[in-house]
């Protein structure tokens, strides 16, 4: 196969006009910007939105008769189906919002999780959760004396399942997995495993973190509990992202912060929560983002979503057929169905060395542990260098990095 | 003997000659590769310097009041840190040390272009060359 | 007095032009935008960095080894030391980032208070906190079973400290008092609050959300021990915030969210904590506001301060002074200290259907309880008028506004 | 008997006569200021609607089949919004009132200049005229 020549219909030259980042010149060079599992880059329309707004209309939202307010709530409420609609909840009542995956996995592990962990308990999280799939549930069980479990993988970096009706044992009252592994690029077969542990009555959450901007995403179709993401990973400003929760959970959960807009009436003698999603959304919202938010939503659906898939589909193959020819190089994270993430280390070379060397030539990878030091211990390894791709970037760019890459080997792996 | 601020005034000089923060780059990593490798019963968990990503192991001698160090890292840049830091602070009295200011690290712009894990490396290198001087202090006195 | 006549050397008209919103025009009408304390305008400066942001240096902070990263991580962290300058904190250490006051306040309840507040304890409030400053702390003494306690106003809405030692006894194990109130325009004496409450060692946290944008703030003068507030109120973007804290105690404190950037080091055995603040900032920051609060602190600099307050007091007493001139119009908050917030009522006329009359003529007020429930009931009101004033506003603006009121008042209060 | 329908289209021409929100405010606050006050002994605690932020009271009687609504509020605006209510509604029959479905609300741009709190005023005040009906339904049966 030879895949220099695959030929997308996908015009990736007119797309990359709309990411105004895209053309930065860092030390002269053109940028390459392949850190996109870190945080991706922003089209105009959502630099446009956040323009607007505090340009425009910026106010505080709901509780104001005037007409800025109006205006700012109007947009600010829209978001939220169109929230609701990019993941296909049953309703915009099940997207709350919150500052990103973080923020979102502690917001259930403080309600769902407080309410319902006890002593003696199990959460089943997996070998390859990033940190804020890890912790939150640590702190938990901390307070709770309750026990983390985990669901292991092989040297593909595949989560093995053979054990997971054992895991699910009477013990387990919660699992929170990630459907697209950050350090290693798997995705996961999150319907199987939410079917086996709904068959138990367990709920599971699942860190959306890197799902969002690579796959459609149906939560009904999943039929997880929750859902949590981002919207700096899926062309969305910083600082917001949203959990997604089943109503019947959310309705029985407690608040999360006391405040502003969460409460129906407040006295010294006792208060009362508002409705969901509103009960869990106390204060100011951070309402300019969540409008650019509401215009990254829109910008997914100006273009051709399974054309620029594809093109995705084909940086990674392509990538990774040309990083095979390389003998120093290892692929770590070789499962069978992967994102547009690829995680490598170089022998006798420092990953880090690597990586700044590519920085001189325009190139920016991420070094290290990607916040997933379980995964990299597991693997027996410092960190990698990993290169993750958006459907913007394009095979020359891949080819520019193979040839710096090598470049950075003949001078660093002595 | 030269200065610390003599040497330093050096360091300064060569890195002038560079335009770009690429030639910067590759000279560090020649420097780095130049660097006498230590040896192998020096690597030890005793010599290693804590709050590095990479590893780099130092340690030091004294001699007649003045303190030599030596070093290594599996990363080649961070080699060529420590070679300029050695280049620097070897072959100088304690007092000289722990005196020392290393302004030449900002100057030539080494800083500026590390991800904040290799800066606390930086930092934490330079901490125990000094640490190590404190010691020889005491010993003298 | 004849206050029409008091001229600032402050150039209001050259100050306006910073500030794109205020040349929007609802209903065709030029825009009088006095609804500062539920959110302020921005000036270009901060919007600009917001777009040069997104648009040249995108890139995720802290983790990356290459040039976006770089920039972006400059930029973050320098705004954290001029947060650090515009609260005159010890250290920059002391400051970290929260999505704004609400958050803020949840923050310090979660940590500090889970830690400390035991059983029996009391927590002190006072009788004219925002929502925000009360529930979080209902909701923790609903947890520990502990009890809140309420330092008492008088009818000028001025809290009454003759009881104030009595409530600091030894149960009490908190004070959490607004600056400023929201509600009613109230500057408390804090300062004497917190030195009476220390001299039994009891720490405060002072609610500053209204406080930072209307005078300068100094922790250190003030002695507080935590100290929250909002960019947005003080002329930064939505969705960020801080909270300052003495570094003694943030050093004891738990940490708050679990997720990266907060841990030092994870393992499925166990996890250790990263350095103040980074202990309480895990995840992904809001790294574009981060950038664009510095902008705004920057931009308070720009200008003449002392000039730029002094016009807010003549538009709070130009206006008041109008206001007492109407028979029907009572104003709720008359404190001798106050800051340009001005609350009011109207005999016979319901106050949403004055802010919507108003409304139309371009005037933005707020009408309602403004998340200050407690208070309207201790004045047995359903709500009120609240016109709120930043420096950018104009004593024509006032004019305006006291001529469409009666406008108001001849049409609805019959 | 007009039916809901032709009301609603009567009142959506009325509101076509204005260019701006601030014309139609001023109509609604007239509409308002003609709806004859309720009597104390109607403004009891049973008869106020929940969820409105200004109080308002409405209670309904039923003859032959067909509905009428009286109401008050402190609000003169929302006197209004309940006259224009009464208009369509009373005079109707429950089934007609269960079904109606109010499109002249949008229509007339009432929803789009409303806070949030009143525009959950207005719903509240919908949904108990429909409740009212539907008992009556019940008792008809
Ligand atoms: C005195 C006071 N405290 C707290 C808050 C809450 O601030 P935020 O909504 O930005 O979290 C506000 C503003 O609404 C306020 O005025
Ligand atoms: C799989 C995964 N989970 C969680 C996160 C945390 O997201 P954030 O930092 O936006 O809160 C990330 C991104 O860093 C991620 O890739």
């Amino acid at each position: 196969m030879e895949l220099t020549s695959v030929k997308s219909t996908f015009d990736v030259t007119a797309i990359r006009k709309d990411f105004p980042v895209l053309s930065e010149m860092p030390y002269g060079k053109p940028l390459v910007y392949f850190d996109n599992a870190a945080t991706s880059q922003k089209p105009q329309v959502v630099i446009d939105a956040l323009v607007n707004y505090y340009s425009h209309y910026n106010a505080n939202v709901h509780r104001g008769v005037h007409f800025l307010s109006q205006k700012a709530s109007d947009a600010f409420d829209a978001v939220r189906e169109k929230v609701r609609s990019f993941i296909n909840a049953a309703t915009e009542r099940e997207i709350i919002f919150v500052r990103g995956t973080t923020e979102g996995v502690n917001l259930v592990a403080a309600t769902y999780g407080r309410k319902n962990i006890q002593q003696g308990d199990t959460i089943l999280v997996s070998a390859m959760e990033h940190h804020s799939n890890i912790v939150p549930w640590q702190m938990l069980c901390e307070e709770k004396g309750a026990r983390l479990n985990v669901i292991p993988m092989n040297e593909k970096g595949e989560l093995v399942l053979d054990s997971l009706e054992d895991l699910l044992n009477d013990n387990c009252k919660f699992v929170a997995v990630t459907h697209t592994a950050n350090s290693l690029g798997t995705i996961n077969p999150i319907k199987e495993i939410i079917a086996k542990a709904h068959s138990k009555n367990i709920p599971v959450l699942v860190d959306g973190a890197q799902a969002v901007a690579h796959d459609e995403v149906d939560v009904q179709d999943l039929d997880c509990d929750f859902f949590v993401f981002s919207a700096h990973k899926m062309l969305g400003p910083t600082g917001i992202g949203a959990v997604y929760g089943k109503l019947s959970l959310l309705e029985e959960m407690p608040p999360y912060h006391g405040g502003g807009e969460m409460i129906k009436s407040v006295s010294f003698k006792g208060t009362t929560w508002n409705e969901v999603p509103y009960k869990f959304e106390a204060g100011t919202p951070n309402i300019a983002d969540v409008i650019a938010m509401g215009a990254a939503i829109d910008y997914w659906y100006s273009f051709d979503r399974a054309a620029a898939h594809q093109q995705e589909i084909d940086l990674l193959n392509y990538c990774t057929s040309k990083l095979a020819d390389i003998p120093s190089v290892r692929i770590i994270g070789t499962a069978k169905n992967k994102a547009a993430v690829i995680s490598f280390v170089i022998d006798k070379a420092n990953a880090m060395d690597v990586g700044m060397f590519l920085d001189t030539k325009g190139i920016a990878v991420r070094t290290g542990q990607h916040c997933a030091e379980p995964v990299m211990d597991w693997f027996g390894i410092p960190g990698t260098i990993r290169a993750s791709f958006m459907f913007y970037n394009t095979l020359e760019e891949v080819d520019y990095f193979i040839e710096q890459l090598k470049k950075a080997i003949q001078l660093l792996a002595v | 003997m030269r200065t610390i601020a003599e040497i330093e005034n050096e360091i300064i000089d060569d890195f002038a000659l560079f335009d770009t923060w690429e030639e910067k780059y590759q000279y560090i990593i020649e420097i780095g590769q130049k660097l006498k490798p230590l040896a192998a019963e020096f690597k030890t968990d005793d010599n290693k310097i804590k709050g590095c990503q990479s590893s780099v192991w130092l340690t030091a001698s004294e001699n007649n009041g003045i303190i030599e160090f030596s070093a290594d890292s599996d990363s080649v840049f961070v080699k060529g840190e420590i070679a300029l830091l050695m280049e620097v602070l070897s072959n100088q009295t304690p007092d000289a040390i722990v005196n020392a200011e290393l302004g030449f690290i900002d100057q030539i712009g080494l800083r500026s272009h590390m991800a904040q894990t290799r800066a606390n490396g930086l930092a934490a290198m330079i901490k125990q060359m000094k640490l190590y001087a404190v010691g020889f202090q005491h010993k003298n006195v």
